[in-house]
């Protein structure tokens, strides 16, 4: 793993350092004028002024959702192509992931309670959305426990991918049980159904913090792969092995970049 | 000017402060751990620990 | 098939390199072994004898290189072709020494397998009906020599294979690999010690 | 077709011996349906409303308790090694291994059902539904859980980090077995939709837990 | 005194990176207390009023998920043997070991309940009396899940069987701590009578555990 | 006091019965050993060999007959100067090499107790900071060599201690073997493979 983890994410650490400032800027930006749209929305006739949580709600929802999809994306890439970035990208990811998940689920809890009266409710939706929050606490527990980060890969990526089967289970609940919770009205068949003064300010606010996610993503795979740096030259300092023999290396350099390509 | 929120202000400003506080944990999170990262790199650099290709651990900007 | 006898088998690594818990501990080994023929593996502890079975066995996939089996059953794998007896000795204490083998005989597909001869071969006949609990540690590594007997297949990984025989044992076992070999098998053996048969050395060095 | 059948004669019988036999298993079925009155309070009409829900639970527990050495024992012995190199496809052997481990410790549990309905102060009916959704759910909690059972190989861990990562993964039976039974007994709502969820839960994870059982295991490898 | 006392460091240190550190016995905790709402229902009222059950349920399985390998690892690698033949009195060895557990995976529910009570929909009473039962409860049954365990490696038994032989023991110290915190909820049953029974459970637990098990392994030698 | 010399001691058993999974292994065993001195067990697979130096450790219970200790500390029980090898490391994987050693230095009470030093002493101080589990069987035996080091007990009780060790470490293992004879210790070691340094053979024939 040493060899095949310097090979491409060097270049990963070249381009993310390049690309990193560019995103971070676009994300104030656009989270700027999303927050400013949002202020100035109109309330809506039922829910009053409590559908600005709308606005910071749905994209933390969706991204939930999606940041579990990159992750099982990175996940066939580590068991089929093992692809020596992928399980540096699953790992950074859960985090993020994690943290989206208990926005959507402290909003939504939050927007219950004028809506509904309640906060919490054991309905499909919020239940498998708390199912996710679990996984992916789940997950985070599980690279935290295992040293040894390839192992740890291939039973996060399994894992992960078990997981997606949540996904559908989230995003149809609102269809299959009368739930609570309000059924798709942006992201339907048929095209939206949402006032466009509420529907522009949320995707600008979703774009926004898909670029958050973006940002913090890559910069966060920058990290876990310093983070492996370091433990592969501890491991080296450990063992006090000399790596010096050149035996191989070009067999090496070979394989790794083969399976990068 | 201020932005009237109606009877239920304190769930709205709770949530955008919540979404403010996490965001801004993950940041600091993101931004504390390079720091460490490259720290400690530094130091085994510094140790003489290098990988074997020969370069500087540290090729960081 | 690379000039091969009809019959005659090959196994091959070129520039095989093992990694374990993101350590290298071999680069770059080519070796071989033809039918007929033992191979003993031979190096310090810790120089990756046991890997190396292991990735022929299909147990570790490894970092680069490749090993083959040329003239074998085209259908199979290498690793379905091999019997793989290593340190630890796939018994079950709660089953009976002769429950214990006649598993892996019907799920490693040994038809008409005589359980009983095998056990009176590697001399624990009068033992079949204890449970294999209370074997002693020989008496264990007995009864796994016993399972290559379940089924033929021709190469045989063997990690340290005599630990914990006896004199009696090691004979034993000298002339069951003996017969494998005259059959045309092949024989792979990471050992510390003196074999009692004749073989080429396949010294490795890697890390300690 | 014998090496699958040798694999499941052999698991069923190393269960009965170890894990002490079927009675083990029935018998702390019933000690959980004891325990339950303790600590939820000895009233009756609750007992009987909480009844599939307490069942449901100690299904749910036995196979917790028992599935994180289903690989385990195998991995530490180095059967699996030998299981892995086999002509069996590793699908096939989870499979066995996980169906092996439902007939030795999940039948039994559905066939003592009837005498701790009784206990439970369930009628006929009831304990008929809790038995029926029993037996379609309990093979889909033995499924999912052989998916944690083989990280725990992988990961040389078990114990909690297990058990964390395989309930989520069950609540969804959990949830429509305790709804199709309590919807038998009081409801007003359906029978046959939450048992229909089940059966498709069960079928799903009869697909997907041998398939990732298998892929932990072969990229567990070391 | 530092024999003792390197047994307690290595079995939390153990415990922290195989079981995965407090975290996890806190991430499970937390999933059980999800997983009960599904099982039991919905209703937030009868929540409320389950919640206590469903903590101390929560504690007991941590417990009996963890504790069968108690004992089982030191003997399957040899520990056992030499802890036995040691100067240490093998009651205390005991001891020292049911301690670490306790502290390595106890500890981390209690400090973990105040959350959970959120979830359950407790008031700020109501978790602190369940938070203070546990505290003193908790050990009890580490202590007495210490003499299944060692039962387990005596009889070359695990999983159910375990649980069989110390579920019932685990009875009283439930029922105890239950009644104790419901009584703190709703009661007019007061707290310090049960709570008191559950104090007193527990220091029987700490002598008979250890020298229970000690016993049990002693005469287990084979 | 028997006619020992101060500081000599003697290990003696005199008929004594041992009885595995109610089948008697051996009876009316004699055998004594005195300071200074190694005694090889030997015997074929499952004749008890193991289960003799389990009784002498106090992890048996003998059927009948008596195994005493004259001369040690009379503080202690036998099993207490004893240290125990036997065929399993009582080695923890998720903890590292020093770790492992410094625990059971702690545990038996090994003051002022290098752990470095013993390391290196069995040629492992390069994998210090590796966890156990990273270890080969070699290297596993060598950790479990480390512990004989920890603290000064007279009585060796050794169960095929060579197995697994390449060359090397079977001199390292002689020599350490020699320095604690030459203290005055006591060697009990069963074995089938020649051990290197000077013994008293005892031969059991029980069950096969
Ligand atoms: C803790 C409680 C809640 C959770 C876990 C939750 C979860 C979710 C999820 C996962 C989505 C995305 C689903 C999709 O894209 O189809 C979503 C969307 C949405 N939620 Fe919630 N929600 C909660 C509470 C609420 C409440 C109380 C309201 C308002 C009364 C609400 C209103 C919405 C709306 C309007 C959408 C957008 C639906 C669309 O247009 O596609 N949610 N929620
Ligand atoms: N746990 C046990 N329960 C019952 N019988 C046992 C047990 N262990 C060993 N035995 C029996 O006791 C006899 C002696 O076993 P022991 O392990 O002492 O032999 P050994 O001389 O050490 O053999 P080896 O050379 O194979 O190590 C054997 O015949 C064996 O069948
Ligand atoms: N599971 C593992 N994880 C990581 N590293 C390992 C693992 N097993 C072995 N190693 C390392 O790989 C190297 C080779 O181990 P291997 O078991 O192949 O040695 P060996 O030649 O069989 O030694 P021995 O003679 O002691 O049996 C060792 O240095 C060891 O530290
Ligand atoms: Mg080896
Ligand atoms: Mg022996």
């Amino acid at each position: 793993m040493t060899l095949i983890d310097l090979a491409n994410p060097t270049r990963f650490l070249a381009l993310s350092a390049r690309v990193l400032p560019w995103l971070a800027a676009a994300t104030v930006i656009l989270l700027t004028i999303g927050l400013y749209q949002s202020a100035y929305a109109p309330d809506d006739y039922q829910q009053g002024a409590t559908v600005k949580i709308m606005f910071i709600h749905v994209p933390n929802a969706w991204l939930s959702m999606f940041v579990w999809g990159v992750m099982s994306v990175a996940s066939l890439g580590t068991l089929v192509w093992r692809h020596p970035l992928a399980d540096v990208a699953a790992k950074a990811a859960a985090p993020i992931g994690a943290s989206f998940t208990f926005l959507a689920l402290l909003t939504g809890s939050l927007w219950g309670r004028p809506m509904w009266g309640t906060y919490w409710e054991w309905d499909a939706r919020l239940t498998s959305v708390l199912i996710l929050f679990l996984m992916y606490l789940g997950l985070m527990a599980l690279w935290r426990a295992v040293e040894d980060p390839s192992r740890a890969a291939r039973a996060a990526a399994v894992l992960t991918l078990v997981g997606a089967i949540n996904l559908p289970i989230i995003k149809f609940s609102v269809d299959w049980w009368n739930t609570l919770h309000q059924p798709a009205s942006v992201m339907r068949m048929g095209g939206s159904t949402l006032d466009k003064a509420f529907l522009i300010p949320l995707l600008v606010m979703a774009v926004a913090f898909t670029l958050l996610f973006v940002t913090l993503h890559i910069a966060a795979m920058r990290n876990e792969i310093l983070r492996r740096r370091v433990r592969s030259l501890q491991m080296m300092q450990a063992s006090r092995i000399a790596f010096s023999s050149d035996v191989g290396t070009g067999s090496r350099q070979e394989n790794a970049s083969k399976g990068a390509a | 000017m201020m932005i009237s929120l109606g009877p239920y202000a304190s769930f709205i400003v709770t949530s955008y402060a919540a979404a403010a506080i996490v965001v801004a944990i993950l940041i600091g999170w993101v931004v504390l751990d390079y720091r460490n990262q490259t720290q400690r790199l530094r130091e085994l650099d510094r140790s003489g620990v290098t990988r074997r290709s020969g370069r500087s651990a540290v090729d960081t900007p | 098939m690379n000039g091969l006898k009809p019959g005659q088998m090959q196994l091959s690594g070129r520039g095989v390199i093992c990694v374990r818990g993101s350590r290298e501990v071999f680069s770059g080994l080519d070796f071989e072994a033809v039918s007929g023929e033992a191979v003993a593996v031979t190096g310090r502890n810790g120089s990756g004898k046991t890997s190396l079975l292991r990735l022929i066995a299909g147990l570790l996939i490894p970092a680069g290189g490749t090993i083959v089996l040329d003239g074998g059953d085209g259908d199979m794998t290498l690793p379905e072709q091999c019997h793989y007896l290593g340190h630890r000795d796939a018994l079950k204490p709660a089953l009976s020494v002769a429950e214990n083998l006649s598993f892996w005989a019907d799920f490693l597909g040994g038809e008409r397998f005589n359980v009983a001869e095998s056990l009176a071969t590697v001399g624990l006949d009068h033992a079949a009906d204890l449970p294999a609990a209370f074997l002693s540690a020989g008496q264990r590594r007995r009864l796994s020599l016993a399972r290559l007997l379940t089924v033929r297949r021709p190469v045989w990984l063997l990690d340290e294979p005599t630990n914990a025989l006896d004199v009696s044992g090691q004979d034993m076992f000298g002339r069951l690999m003996r017969d494998h070999l005259a059959r045309g098998g092949m024989i792979i053996v990471a050992t510390h010690a003196p074999l009692g048969i004749e073989s080429r050395e396949l010294r490795i060095g890697g890390m300690v | 077709m014998t090496a699958l059948a040798a694999l499941i004669r052999r698991d069923i019988r190393i269960a009965l011996r170890v894990g002490g036999g079927a009675l083990i298993g029935v018998l702390f079925f019933l000690t959980v349906v004891v325990l339950m009155p303790f600590a939820v309070g000895p009233d009756l009409a609750q007992l009987a409303r909480l009844g599939p829900a307490i069942l449901w639970l100690g299904a749910l527990l036995a196979s917790l308790l028992t599935l994180d050495r289903l690989f385990m024992a195998d991995h530490e012995d180095g059967s699996l090694d030998l299981i892995t190199m086999s002509r069996t496809p590793l699908e096939l052997a989870c499979a066995a291994k996980a169906l092996a481990h439902w007939l030795a410790a999940g039948l039994p549990l559905i066939v003592a059902t009837p005498v701790l309905g009784l206990l439970l102060n369930l009628d006929m009916v009831a304990t008929g539904a809790v038995a029926l959704t029993l037996l379609v759910g309990t093979p889909a909690l033995t499924f999912t859980g052989m998916i944690g059972a083989a990280l725990a190989v992988t990961l040389h861990r078990g114990g909690l980090l297990m058990a964390v990562l395989v309930l989520p993964l069950s609540i969804p039976v959990l949830i429509f077995g305790v709804a199709a039974s309590q919807a038998a007994i009081t409801g007003p709502l359906s029978f046959g939709a939450p048992f229909s969820i089940l059966c498709a839960l069960s079928l799903v994870s009869l697909v997907i837990g041998p398939f990732a059982a298998a892929a932990s295991l072969k990229h567990g490898l070391d």
